[in-house]
């Protein structure tokens, strides 16, 4: 793990392995024979493990979902899909790196994929603008629906985005308009759409690209109409209260699939997806077959006739009407 | 003619922004005879102002209203018909201090929550209207402002009716319903495409002020964008932006006029003009 | 008609009515009766008219179509129509004041009317680009194009443009593609399309609001793939030619209606549409009637079919195939 | 796997704007075994050069080739059946000099005008193809070049194939055939959109150089366009921009690169892995 950045929760686990290496060195230094002793310590430290990263609170995997060595969009995208081929452009204004779009083929079917782009390294964050995309990106998103709409394609977007970026020229070309449009376009399409919340699904600027038939969401990610951050501003008038604003907003996937916002929620490796890029790519493989395989049957008018009715249990207001 | 309006500018449509807009009641002055104009601080007699729809005879200022008050100044007297007044949120998110902080505003305004919707006519057409209230929590969007957008555009699907929104809320979607306010950008967006889809007119009027979830759903999708002078109209909050860009905003940002200028409004209307406008729209898209 | 701008042809008619007007004078002045003798001239006069304005060159009607005094989009808008609605915006970049639209009242009918529109005087000129649009007026026309669509609207167009904006912004925002994009969505739309050439009808920038069922033309306007100014520079290697480069290329409203490409002349007052623009404007509106009304029989599909067969005369390749 | 071709930046993509192409037989040396680099001037063996798709093995400048050879790069041997061979045009404005003009290119390229259009196999898949001739006039665009485009469309709406058009010509709208010229770039952005709403794949190919009516019509319309590394694309041609704006140009301007980094492209794909990137679009667009 040399080289992985330590989130402060993971500690007691880093300390206790590093007991156990000192054990064995101690033991191979002085030629005794601790298996057994290094066998329960190991024991132990597993289950600290499943432990500490099973009962992760909001806040807490918020942490885990900005690790700088969660995998990317991209990362993501060449280990899911079969082939890729990137189209740029929104054929209006621009090319914006922090969307990334195109065709790929998934176990032999084309599909149209989509996703915001975070960069790796302070280079790449800023060549993709730390992933905040512009109406650009909305708009290559679009364009590119309607082209996966005209060839009956699926759409597939992994959804890493802490918002839409908040800027003067981003304003100007209008981004609240540019992200109603690829709210409406993605909520009308009469192909299938599933969405998968990789990260951070950050308002309407992950809203935009969440307009699925089906709505997965990795373990660890959240989604929320606001960032806790804020929200402790405008609660508490700092920002020193994330953790609870985190609870009270209800936006981990536990959260979020019991109240009935996402279908489905895609486990993690232990320690969060980045421990192992290549199991988290498989568990998607497995979750995104099986929801393409529901919506298989179902005729265009149906898929999105079924969307409309998707999002419209969210406006039953309980106890009156 | 309909077209002479529009000739001689009015003086409204020289007003400048205006960035901190507040409930109307801040500014009124003790006997509640008067009050001052917020952006050239006149001391205006209440009753003059009502004559002039709420707007500063002196400096063109369109003071935030209530609702209750467009309907009366936008729609033909006596035809309208309130749908949905129930209404109420289920707090779905148990979200702490909500149910007392939402108590307090239904019994401030005497509403149930941020918007009122309703049948009614304008110039003898039949309409679907819907109105935020900024008054009530900002007008921000929650479940019931969502609930109440959509079902307007449902019945006027089912009756082929035209849509006319008047969309002022301060803060987009409602953070206290969390993850349900940001769903109701997806629902009124569909809502007004399905009703789109079925060759129906939908006019947005977007006042004092449109932002956030707001502006980026359903009230930026119309087919049709009016905007009142001086309206601020964006995504992203002012002060999110001067963090962000650290830097100061150009003169007018967010303002009608400024969006207007960059290709997202139609037309610009001062609210004394706002009904003859609407009521020639609709007559030319009525079937 | 004090003001007026002469132009070179004009100058001998403008000669006669001088020597009219003095001997009106004299004749006064001397307490004589010249009425004969004057009304003889008058006559003289206009026929001197006729003559000459029924005889222009197309080098002459295309500094006619210059005339800084020949009506405008506006202004002709202003007279033909009952009553106008603008719409501003291409509600992605930006408002570009080279190019207006709108709803107006034809004979009581709704229609969208969409026009590039030339300045009057400098400061508007600089405010109308010099009536030379941007991408954004090309694409705010496509919206409305595509408005009027939807509600079944006829659209009718007032072309007088030089071209398009040729500039680094106007490229960058793609040119190219927003005038392409305007020839097909005119090209197909499922309402009546009446394009009316008004003045000068430049290139791709005229042919992009020219995709008309029905294509009309006034008397002394042009239609032209290339300036006759630069076709002389490409033949000749200077701008000297442009007389005849204009004839060779045959732009004017007779020959363009004797090869099939417009559809109908509409005759202007004598000398020109500025020297009576309300009778100007009342001949537009007759033939504007009568195209309409033409027209209005056709279905959805009948109208969009017919315009591609309009159009696909032009590839009849004769003496082969 | 196809996505590994892109991995590895080939070199070719780096390489710079090329403002004035020349037809390629300019740049000959004597003796016919060798030809000089438009862009790096160093002096390349011909058979070389053959091997390398035109590309210049130092510097990766894309020569300008033949209709012919194009057809031979990209489509199975063996497998193109050329349609319309014969089409000339009639010369409709009867311009001067233009008949003689015609005569001589003629003889020169053994074509009857710009174009070759035909349907051919690209690793299996059935495909017409349009390739537009830069040494035939520029590759202007006049009725027979719009003629053949449409023709090429309606054959594959009626057999449902998917269209490549390699689109490279100079000076857009052929001038000698007036409003005739223009006419075509109507009928081609029709005959594309027809085929489109057809539920079919149309691919352009933006080569040195796709300016004027080309770039304006049908080759800016299409579901998928690629360009070449260097091919100069626009509307208005530099210079007359630079008249315009009375300033100079910025670096890479209308080079494919620039017009990709504003949004118009949606790759770039350098000549060698031209084929390969047609053939797996072309399947994945198969149904
Ligand atoms: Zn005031
Ligand atoms: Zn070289």
């Amino acid at each position: 793990m040399g080289n992985t950045i330590i989130l402060e929760y993971e500690k007691p686990i880093i300390e206790l392995e590093k007991r156990i290496e000192e054990l064995k060195v101690f033991a191979r230094e002085r030629n005794l024979d601790l298996s057994d002793e290094i066998g329960t310590l190991q024991i132990r430290c597993d289950k600290l493990k499943r432990e500490i990263y099973s009962s992760l609170n909001s806040w807490q995997r918020i942490q885990l979902v900005r690790h700088p060595q969660r995998p990317t969009a991209l990362e993501l995208i060449d280990l899911i899909f079969d082939d890729f081929f990137e189209l740029h452009g929104d054929r209006l204004y621009g090319e914006d790196s922090a969307m990334v779009g195109g065709i790929g083929l998934f176990n032999g079917q084309p599909v149209t994929i989509i996703a915001p782009q975070k960069g790796r390294d302070t280079k790449e964050n800023i060549e993709r603008n730390f992933g905040l995309p512009h109406p650009e990106g909305y708009r290559k998103a679009i364009r590119l629906m309607r082209q996966a709409e005209k060839f009956g394609r699926p759409v597939v977007t992994l959804v890493d985005v802490v918002g839409a970026y908040p800027g003067i020229a981003a304003e100007e070309r209008g981004q609240g308009p540019a992200i109603a449009e690829a709210i409406t376009v993605m909520g009308s399409l009469q192909v299938p759409t599933v969405a998968i919340i990789t990260g951070e699904g950050g308002s309407g600027g992950a809203l935009a690209l969440a307009m699925g038939n089906r709505v997965l969401m990795l373990e660890n990610a959240y989604y929320s109409v606001i960032s806790p951050e804020s929200a402790s501003i405008i609660l508490y008038r700092n920002d020193q209260y994330a953790k609870e604003a985190a609870e009270a907003l209800k936006i981990s996937s536990r959260d979020l699939l019991e109240m009935q916002i996402i279908d489905e929620i895609i486990p993690e490796p232990l320690g969060g997806a980045h421990k192992d890029p290549k199991q988290m790519a498989n568990l998607i493989k497995e979750a995104l077959d099986r929801n393409l395989t529901i919506l298989k049957g179902l005729s265009k008018k149906e898929l999105a006739e079924a969307r409309y009715e998707r999002f419209k249990i969210y406006g039953t207001i309980n106890g009156t009407n | 003619m309909f077209k002479d309006l529009f000739r001689s500018k009015p003086k409204y449509v020289t007003v400048r922004p205006h960035r901190q807009p507040e409930t109307s009641e801040k500014k009124e002055i003790p006997g509640g005879l008067w009050i001052k104009c917020d952006k050239c601080n006149n001391i205006l007699y209440k009753k003059d102002l009502e004559k002039s729809f709420s707007v500063c005879p002196k400096c063109g200022f369109h003071f935030v209203i209530t609702a209750k008050k467009r309907i009366q100044q936008l729609t033909d007297e006596g035809s309208f018909k309130e749908m949905d007044a129930d209404l109420k949120t289920s707090d779905p998110l148990e979200f702490p201090q909500y149910l007392e902080k939402l108590e307090k505003y239904q019994e401030e305004t005497e509403m149930k929550d941020a918007i009122v919707t309703g049948k009614a006519t304008i110039a003898g057409r039949k309409t679907v209207i819907a109105v935020i209230d900024f008054n009530f929590m900002r007008g921000s969007m929650n479940t019931v402002v969502g609930e109440k957008i959509v079902r307007a555009f449902e019945v006027a699907i089912k009756e082929k009716l035209p849509v006319v929104v008047i969309s002022g809320g301060g803060g987009g979607a409602r953070m206290q319903e969390g993850v349900f306010s940001l769903m109701q950008m997806a629902r009124t967006c569909q809502a007004a495409d399905k009703h789109s889809k079925a060759g129906l007119l939908y006019i947005a009027v977007l006042t004092q002020a449109t932002m956030g979830g707001v502006y980026a759903s359903f009230a930026s999708q119309a087919d049709i964008i009016l905007a009142e002078p001086g309206a601020l109209i964006g995504f992203a909050g002012p002060r999110i932006i001067e963090q962000t860009m650290k830097q100061s905003l150009p003169a007018g940002f967010q303002t009608a006029e400024y969006v207007h200028n960059h290709g997202h409004i139609d037309h610009i209307v001062a609210r004394p003009f706002l009904k003859e406008t609407l009521t020639h729209l609709i007559d030319w898209h009525a079937r």
